[in-house]
């Protein structure tokens, strides 16, 4: 096993990532830029070595700069987590050259799969069905508007690299095509630092399901089972689970196996995720694979058992899977919110800001992973999803009602948070019957304001309680009201003072 | 001291004598409300029901997230009014300072609208990059573009 | 299954019992004094009704008014927690009187194992050997000295009734027995509402282990495995796990099979720990039976992947158990530390006031269970108990790491807490491999002070930079300094200002 | 500006010259701390490690938590001297009010130290009863009770 581990990220995962090498009791390195001083990250690790100004371009996605300090360091191995660096394989060869073991895949299994146009090819020739679209990156606009036409609208146009639904555009008709390729060119340029492109078509009522396989040095691969990711806004994942309803043992099993040869065809190592399309007709089509460690990927540990970070270590380090596929057993139901600073009632617009006040959900059933805490400051510069909420349940519905409850007890403040939204979908008929698609969200669901009056009137309430009190306490001048509604303590003090 | 606060059309007295007793139209109630930590964050207990609420002051007006909803109270009181008169002189709290509705935080990515254009509600105004994706801010209703005072790379 | 329940007490475990209910979709009563107006379990309840003043004496162990509010609220059942009114009949006869359904075992059963010298009577009935002491109350100082002195030092003075080693006091000499005699009585008085107590032969070096039972009303009754409790301070356990290293499946099957028919032999339903002592040669004796559920029920919640709480409901509501002792699969190892406000440094001493900053530790395999929040105020009126951190591994090993990561993440400010103290176990290596008992704590730990001379560096850096910090932002004033000391902030913020 | 911080007999010449480097008995160090959200809760760096302290002022020396281990720090200062005069003087910061150890904000439940006797080290003073527990506290060294301020009930 490794002695000391470098993480090349931020945010939630760093602090996944930095947690599992803590438990498993080696060293650890963080990196950060100007705006992570004081991150979870930072104060997590044994080391840190800031490596830059906020923008990713100058800090996380410098590969130099990440290998120079893992020399200094003199870490044996570096963990990319998800984005940034992770499915870069510039980034798995510098390691490889420096002598440092890159936690995920090797760089030519990476490149195979990681050029999303290539891996069509490779999955076609294993045998999969694809979607119509181009199995190599589009040269310029030219080539574009002559490939749509045969495509056909809607179609999707796609980062060729990268994933994470960033630098991802739908296209209704020709004349929105232009405009989809600037952005999806600029956004994959900026998160991935490489803005090659693709087309494919688009599906509407489609389900995406993927499936998470784990492979070691020795030719083992398993399947660690499936994840129903068809919530999405944006093409942005909003909440996961596993196992996903739309399966039945059979369409299960030949899901799994597909994955199993995609990998098996590319000799795969570490982790990855193939993704799929499942249409109305249950007929499926390979979408992608992420040649990494995915955002949701505890609503699979709660399922399996399987802490698949650590796994990550140990296959990296050359050790053998500790089981087989007949060892596995799923257990239960697992659901995961992807916790965003966005602002649900204002067209989902990013809120940045200092988290003012947090209350987390805890007690049974109930896993949080989180990259903020209070004082901490949300930036403009990176990924709004700033928590990940996870729970277990013996079944679908318990899982719900503990989601619900987690997410009624979950207080985030001084930035605005998807959090109702979150609460609206787990009580929503269409998710709790699981009757939904990857266009549900979009098309589908709205904000909901309840008109039970009695809720009406509490809130009324609340409003003209907090404002007579604002009345009372008046100290007149707007300086001293400003410092005081900026500090949770001395507000709370004053309602004591005031007393019953 | 007697308040009015109202919720997109529903309006409420709310009458306020001793400590721990409201009046709501005319009807008496046991009403207690406590900040519990965060700064805007209170528990509120009327006639023993009990309620976490998230009270945000906006130019005058009351932000209240009660069990995943959001509702906008309008109260008048001649205090809320000077407080908001106020405040909309003096600028920004902490918490709004960023608010990322305002382009300034974000970079400008692009500025379809342009001077004098007419545009229909939902049109795209702006185009505002900020945490890796773009962020389309549309025209709310329609009308025309008296000028556009942010340019690209803004 | 109920409508409406109302739960009788306060801390982690009204909120622990509260979010039970949630899961089952009941409306939820919570009760308070005016220390915890704004405590969670009345933030967590659907409804909240003020019974009286801080001492419980006056609020939580006051039946009529509880009886009361739930008359009022209209409720079907009373969850009692543990503690207070717990293990009390006349409030389980209270209950059923009101036509409610008091979550817990009858009050016949209770009074049988409730009175701790009777249900020493019982178990030896059954055949489950006991310790020599006396199987029935206590009179008076006279007949204390005379039992005293069959039994021979040293001895336990305990509470015939309540539980959880509070009216417990150890007996090494004839001159002590009087004022331990006075003491426990008054905290049994002042904890139970009953001051009686027995006396029982105190066997050193023996280990602490109990059985979690649970039954239903149609004569089903199943163990949930065991829990080692052995690492206790003051009679007061301190770190629970499960399952014991002390077992082997031979003697696991007997500790069970023992609970089990003492549990039959008085009919009893709901759930109930029986506790056993387990000398060196592994000879198991008899101690009582906690006729409730028990504080270190998450460890057992972990392994068995049972919910207690929600099957205490299920079970009070009439339901049958859903599984039988053959289907429960014990999976991994749990363990949980009880954080309390005491000052390790300090002889323990109770520490209160308010929680000024709190942060969580979470992400995978961490269970916290917390009655407190930032800005909360830990009372003097209550138990020390300010919150319960639990983890899963696949190991024991792994369990260890996880509770050394998860106690490394947490922070308590505002409040002494005995966080230090559990990090310190954890990395002890008498408790890694195992070799401990009940005297441990007392007897042969001791907190370390590690002389690494980089950490005492560490230490002094981190304490001269905070005086030069303080000195230079030094306005003047005091009531300013203290003012900005307890806002933390300003302080952030005049850390960011004085930049990089 | 330089600082003698001591730890049970070890000592440490600490001086600062600029922001964020110091000088520890002679030898250069890049340093930073910054507050992390609680009021005495700091994210320490020195030479790219990183550490998480929990340091409190009391009575001019510093209560350090640091990996679970407690150190008591003392920081030679001017400025340290006067602050700890001036508060000695002054009572009882916010965190201070209810140190349990002083015993006021438990019950007196007895007091077996009378005045003018001769009590061992570890012989039992005053008993508080607090949380619902007893707390003794004890005689840190031989001595004789000048006088008993408290007595039960208290």
């Amino acid at each position: 096993m490794f002695k000391k581990v470098l993480v090349a990220n931020r945010g939630e995962i760093a602090v996944r990532v930095l947690r599992a090498c803590r438990e498993l009791g080696l060293s650890t390195v963080a990196v950060y830029s100007d705006a992570d001083r004081t991150a979870l990250h930072v104060r997590y690790a044994d080391q840190a070595y800031h490596i830059g100004p906020p923008p990713a371009t100058q800090s996380y996605l410098c590969i130099d700069k990440i290998i120079a300090v893992a020399k200094e360091a003199e870490v044996d191995a570096i963990h990319p987590g998800y984005g940034f660096l992770a499915e870069n394989p510039a980034f798995a060869r510098a390691c490889r050259d420096a002598g440092l073991a890159f936690i995920g895949p090797s760089p030519e299994s990476m490149e195979l799969m990681g050029d999303k146009a290539a891996a069509r090819r490779t999955s076609a020739q294993v045998g999969i069905p694809i979607l119509p679209g181009t199995d190599h990156e589009i040269e310029d606009e030219e080539e574009a508007k002559a490939v749509a036409e045969q495509i056909g609208f809607p179609l999707l146009v796609k980062a060729a690299v990268g994933g994470g639904g960033k630098g991802m555009r739908t296209v209704h008709s020709p004349e929105e095509l232009p405009f989809a390729v600037m952005a999806a060119r600029r956004e994959a340029q900026s998160t991935f630092g490489d803005g090659a492109i693709y087309l494919e078509q688009l599906v509407e009522g489609a389900r995406h399901i993927e499936v998470q396989i784990l492979g070691d040095q020795h030719g083992n691969i398993v399947s660690l089972g499936e994840r129903e990711c068809s919530l999405q806004r944006r093409h942005q994942k909003l909440l996961e689970e596993s196992p996903s309803m739309a399966l039945d043992e059979k369409l299960r099993a030949r899901l799994w196996e597909a994955a199993i040869a995609l990998a098996q065809a590319v000799d795969y190592t570490n982790v990855g995720t193939v993704e799929f399309l499942l249409d109305k007709d249950k007929n499926f089509y390979f979408l992608e694979m992420n040649t990494r460690l995915q955002v949701e990927h505890p609503v699979t540990e709660l399922v399996s058992g399987v802490d698949i970070v650590k796994d990550q270590l140990r296959v990296a380090s050359g050790r053998a899977l500790r089981y087989s596929q007949e060892d596995l057993r799923m257990n239960g139901w697992a659901l995961e919110c992807r916790i965003c600073a966005e602002d649900p009632y204002d067209g989902f617009l990013p809120s940045t800001g200092s988290i003012t006040g947090l209350q987390e959900p805890t007690g049974p059933g109930v896993r949080v992973d989180s990259g903020i805490y209070e004082g901490f400051d949300v930036s403009l510069y990176y990924d709004p999803l700033i928590s990940k909420l996870s729970v277990w349940g013996e079944t679908r519905g318990e899982a719900i009602l503990r989601m619900r409850r987690a997410l009624e007890e979950y207080r985030i403040i001084g930035v605005k948070t998807n959090i109702p939204f979150h609460q609206q979908i787990v009580n929503h008929t269409e998710f709790i019957y699981g009757q939904f698609d990857t266009s549900f969200v979009e098309s589908r669901f709205a904000m909901q304001q309840s008109n039970g009056r009695d809720l009406l009137e509490a809130a009324a309430i609340a409003a003209a309680m907090v404002a007579h009190d604002k009345r009372r306490s008046s100290v007149g001048t707007l300086e001293h009201q400003e410092a005081r509604a900026s500090n949770s303590w001395r507000m709370a003090g004053r309602w004591e003072a005031m007393g019953r | 001291m007697t308040y009015v606060a109202s919720i997109d059309g529903e309006s409420f007295h709310i009458g306020f004598d001793d400590a721990d007793e409201i009046i709501v139209d005319k009807k008496h109630h046991a009403a207690s409300i406590e900040s519990t930590g965060g700064p805007s964050l209170y528990s509120l207990i009327v006639d023993n029901s009990s309620y976490e609420v998230h009270v945000e002051e906006r130019e005058g007006s009351y932000r209240v997230l009660l069990l995943g909803q959001l509702y906008d109270v309008h109260v008048e009181d001649e205090g809320t009014r000077r407080a908001a008169k106020a405040r909309r002189a003096h600028k920004a709290e902490p918490d709004e300072v960023v608010v990322i509705r305002s382009p300034i935080p974000g970079l400008i990515f692009d500025v379809p609208a342009k001077q004098g254009q007419q545009v229909k509600q939902g049109d795209i105004l702006v185009i505002v990059e900020a945490m890796k994706m773009e962020n389309e801010l549309r025209a709310p209703r329609d009308a025309t573009v008296k000028a556009t005072l942010v340019s690209p790379g803004d």
